[in-house]
């Protein structure tokens, strides 16, 4: 048996396979499909302190081999999470992680500070690329300034495994990495979805309430590739790759371009078991090529 | 039963009239515990440009022969995909999914309204409902005589009656127009509704008025039907609810219609 | 008849549909499949001032909905055009647009010197944003005072209609295309490629010889309308919009979003008579929308 | 003939062995001037995940019945997807795409080398060069007899040898190992091949070598097949060439072999 276990900060990951936030609810919503403790991890959906609705309905709008999401954070809020969730899935035998927002910094801080009080959550994921917020959200991971500060005043209030989730609607997303290395984040994760837009040609107006989405799946993964290697060749800190993975040879090709572990976002919308199938096929993979370790993979492209 | 993704053996693909096929499809499973109201989510193979399932209420479940029927509509390109499949594909489903309507009780007495495809959770639930046929009254409402399938099959569960917006079949107009509808609503002690949203909005609006009890189903764009991409949102007095998971169905009391 | 007709500063066009840069060769090779004097114009291979080989082969690959391109503005530089394709395309009965690169502002200008001569190449295409090649390309389109620096050295010695093609790959488009706007230029055109990579799960080699290469095709559509959006938004001149286009609807998308006139790329390899398809799908459009004009479609997004 | 898009029907969709299909497909309009060495690229309608058509040398026509026939051998997604086509179907094509091989004079005496599917061309030059016979050396090699595709049809024009590398059918080995080629070689006045990247490089060396006219059939990764894209590129002695219009055949004076 090959071994996938793998180790981000103090973390140790029993495979590099996770779920990406806000597509796999808390968890819960897919137990059905899937053994969860098979995972290496689960970021459950975007939390912010307090509850909000989200955006106005149409939410989505299909695109060639992907898809616009203009969600919007909907959520119960921290408290509802650590009341009512946090109990229900705090003893799943993988890491939950949490994704964090904010429309301030203060926003952020107030929130994981909560987050730093359950034992369960061994790690947070700061996320400054949500597109699909008015306040804080992106604004926070386009810039270097504003993204280092973040992540200084979350780093001050805690200790555990702090992985900062990084927009690719910038220049340069390797600046980015480097500044959120800089203030003592542990890992970055990449890439949140691209800005886009659909419009109805009949009616002449935006699909999405909000105009503008967010854009994942199999479309974008050229470009998720591209910048998980970037970001692996500007940063020591592991990095989390995502965007568009598929199946396991997507997944495979995250990790040689640089991902220390993968997430599965849009692909589980298709098919929740996606994931293990995702874990089988890169065992299936290790052994061919005869490799006795994930970290035989990690950033092995030959160029 | 628990929500599974699992192919389906398509048996029968049968062309009702100009825009509607029946999908008699085998499960390699039992398929207990599937109600009217629910859906699944279907996968649309080899079709370029088509990337998400596509939600289709079930129509009929045959529980020994564990086949599921689908009413499918051609709106777009996945939906005529899905009903150019031959007999003898399997076809990757994702099921059973959404809540169920409430079943009634022995002693309701239910309307049944049907719109387009909308006919199809009404048709199951006629059949499902356990009540002495005589309680259930069936109204169902089409464009013209030609958009309407046939209900043969479902006649000994209740008494049918139909409108057309062209009176090419029964009564002349929209559902709400119907004697069943305008003279007798208030017998009934439960409305059952599924079709256009403007025939559910009216319909609902009416049972609110009257305060009748009445649930409709819900349909709108799904890019996981299972509750976790929180794009399916239906704006109730409780605040944004998922229609895949906390619906299709819902109560008009719960809506802010 | 609709009128298909379209103003770019002071050039007419007979309808907005054209043909992409580096996707139509000088249109020669492509007109045993359409008549070229039906498009609004043809913006011609990439060219430079001197020959130019391109990077080396691996320089394609396919992905989700769209494809890789590292071609690496290979021609024969500016005197083989003059010399041997001008006379042979001058006479087209459309507008021939010369896509114009520079690896330093000089080359850009003394390229657009040359061009300036030629009677029949009513406008010039500034391309600052090439992510296929080392040294200028991109790199002059990625930010605002280097976008500046190159459009007020051409705008100097041009008098001719001025478009410059944008960059996808920047955190704000909307900023380069006002920064552009503000040095002289008549018109942007956009997107250009994205920056991609693909990986070679079986070799863990890249794909392309030069690692990372343009991502086009319907995968960048909703990318495209976006920014064609946002730019639209943001600066008075007329814009161009690429990026996905295959067939008529998606035109008709990007002129409501924005764009005065469109530009072909990709689609053209998959089916070359599609820009005339579209011309003729735009007519059908505007009839069953009782349009008189296309003026009555661009930025016509009601929101 | 003026290059064109061009729906082509399927007239038949034939397994030769496991992984090689013979397409033939009937043109609308007449097919007159698609010689050996130039190819069609086609269409794959209806696949996920396939974006870019897929080209495919001629391996034969029939210009009095407006017939083009394909031999299509499984790599990947889209060849696959081809080969599951269905007689009836119409299937887009782009055609004629690519410089054939230049055709041998009366007095030339020729040997054409086929591996893998690049036996295509090499029947069709066979086919169509016009010479007796006793001239056209046909030379294929495969990896194993299964690998082998009737030739049935060609034998009439030329004289047929064959290799395997596990020796099954004909010499045991490589197609340079052959005798006809090792011993007979300065008989030719004319080499041409098309099959796998390392046989028509050590067949090119050797005709190098030994001064022998050769032309080779390069394939490559191909985005539009008619010379826009600039993708197709070959490093040859003049600089990037693009295989899809200055080739795909070359004379390997011209490659940096
Ligand atoms: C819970 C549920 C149950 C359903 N049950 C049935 C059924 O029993 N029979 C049946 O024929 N159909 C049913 N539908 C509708 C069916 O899912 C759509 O017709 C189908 O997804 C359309 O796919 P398409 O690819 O053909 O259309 P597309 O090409 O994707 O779309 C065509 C047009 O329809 C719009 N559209 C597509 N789907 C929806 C939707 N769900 N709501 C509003 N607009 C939409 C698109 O925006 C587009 O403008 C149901 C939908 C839901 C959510
Ligand atoms: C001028 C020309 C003539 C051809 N003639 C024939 C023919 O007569 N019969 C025949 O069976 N095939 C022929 N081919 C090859 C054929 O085009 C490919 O096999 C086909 O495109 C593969 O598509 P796919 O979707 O099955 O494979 P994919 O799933 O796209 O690819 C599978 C693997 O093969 C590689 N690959 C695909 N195409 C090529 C290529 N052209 N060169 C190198 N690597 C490639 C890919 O990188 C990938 O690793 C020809 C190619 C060219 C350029
Ligand atoms: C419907 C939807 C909701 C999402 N919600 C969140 C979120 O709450 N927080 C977050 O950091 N990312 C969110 N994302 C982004 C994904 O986690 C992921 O970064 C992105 O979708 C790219 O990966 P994919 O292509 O595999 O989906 C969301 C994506 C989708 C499609
Ligand atoms: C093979 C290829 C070569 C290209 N060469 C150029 C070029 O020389 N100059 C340029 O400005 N854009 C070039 N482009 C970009 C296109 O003009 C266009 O901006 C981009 O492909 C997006 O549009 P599309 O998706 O419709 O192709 C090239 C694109 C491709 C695919
Ligand atoms: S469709 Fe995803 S939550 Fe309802
Ligand atoms: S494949 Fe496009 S130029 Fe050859």
């Amino acid at each position: 048996m090959v071994n996938l276990g793998i180790k981000i900060h103090e973390l140790d990951f029993k495979n590099p396979i996770m779920l990406a936030s806000g597509t796999c609810g808390f968890g819960e919503e897919i137990s059905d499909f899937l053994d969860l403790s098979r995972l290496g991890g689960i970021v459950v959906k975007g939390t912010t302190l307090k509850h909000r609705e989200g955006n106005a309905y149409p939410r989505m709008a299909e695109t060639p081999s992907g898809m616009l999401n203009a969600v919007g954070l909907q959520n119960k809020g921290v408290d509802n999470f650590i009341a009512n969730i946090y109990p229900r899935i705090k003893d799943i035998d993988t890491h939950i992680i949490v994704n964090v927002n904010g429309s301030t910094i203060e926003d952020y801080v107030a929130l994981t500070e909560r987050l730093n009080e359950l034992d369960k959550i061994p790690a947070i994921e700061l996320n400054i690329s949500c597109p699909n917020v008015k306040e804080g959200g992106m604004a926070f991971g386009i810039s270097c300034p504003s993204a280092e500060a973040v992540v200084k005043a979350v780093r001050k209030v805690y200790s555990k495994t702090l992985i900062v989730k990084l927009s690719p609607n910038v220049t340069s997303i390797a600046d980015i990495a480097k500044a959120v290395e800089s203030q003592g984040a542990d890992s970055v994760s990449l890439i949140n979805t691209l800005l886009g837009m659909a419009v109805n040609a009949e009616t002449r107006k935006p699909v999405l309430s909000t105009i503008t989405g967010g854009l994942s799946g199999p479309a974008i993964k050229p470009i998720a590739l591209r910048m998980v290697w970037q970001v692996y060749n500007a940063v020591k800190i592991p990095v989390m790759g995502m965007g568009g993975i598929m199946n396991a040879t997507d997944a495979i090709e995250f990790m040689i371009a640089g991902a220390s572990t993968v997430q599965i976002g849009t692909a589980i919308f298709i098919d929740p078991t996606i994931p293990v199938q995702i874990i089988d096929g890169l065992a299936l993979y290790m052994e061919r090529h005869k490799m006795q370790s994930v970290s035989e993979l990690i950033g092995s492209l030959q160029c | 039963m628990k929500k599974t993704v699992i192919d389906l053996l398509l048996l029968k693909n049968k062309q009702l009239n100009k825009d509607n096929f029946l999908l008699k499809l085998r499960s390699p499973v039992p398929v207990s515990d599937i109600f009217p109201g629910q859906f699944v989510n279907v996968e649309i193979k080899d079709a370029q440009e088509i990337f998400l399932r596509r939600p289709f209420s079930v129509l009929d479940v045959d529980y020994q022969n564990q086949t599921i029927s689908l009413l499918v509509k051609i709106l777009g390109r996945g939906s005529k995909k899905l009903t150019e499949a031959q007999p003898g594909v399997q076809i990757s489903t994702i099921l059973p999914l959404g809540k169920s309507f409430t079943l009634p009780e022995r002693n309701d007495r239910i309307i049944l309204i049907g719109g387009g495809s909308g006919v199809a959770p009404m048709l199951f639930l006629a059949k499902l409902c356990g009540l002495d046929p005589e309680n259930v009254h069936v109204l169902i409402g089409a464009r013209s005589i030609t958009d309407h399938i046939d209900i043969e099959e479902y006649k000994p569960f209740g008494n049918f009656y139909f409108t057309t917006e062209d009176g090419s079949l029964g009564e002349k107009g929209y559902v709400t127009n119907h004697p069943v509808f305008t003279n007798k609503l208030n017998e009934f002690t439960k409305i059952y509704t599924c079709g256009p949203d403007l025939m559910m909005k009216a319909i609902g609006r009416i049972a609110l008025e009257n305060k009748l009890f009445c649930e409709v189903s819900l349909e709108n764009m799904m890019a996981c039907g299972f509750g976790v991409c929180l794009c399916c949102v239906e704006d109730t007095k409780a605040g944004h609810k998922c229609v895949c998971t906390d619906g299709p169905v819902f109560n008009v009391n719960d809506l802010k219609w």
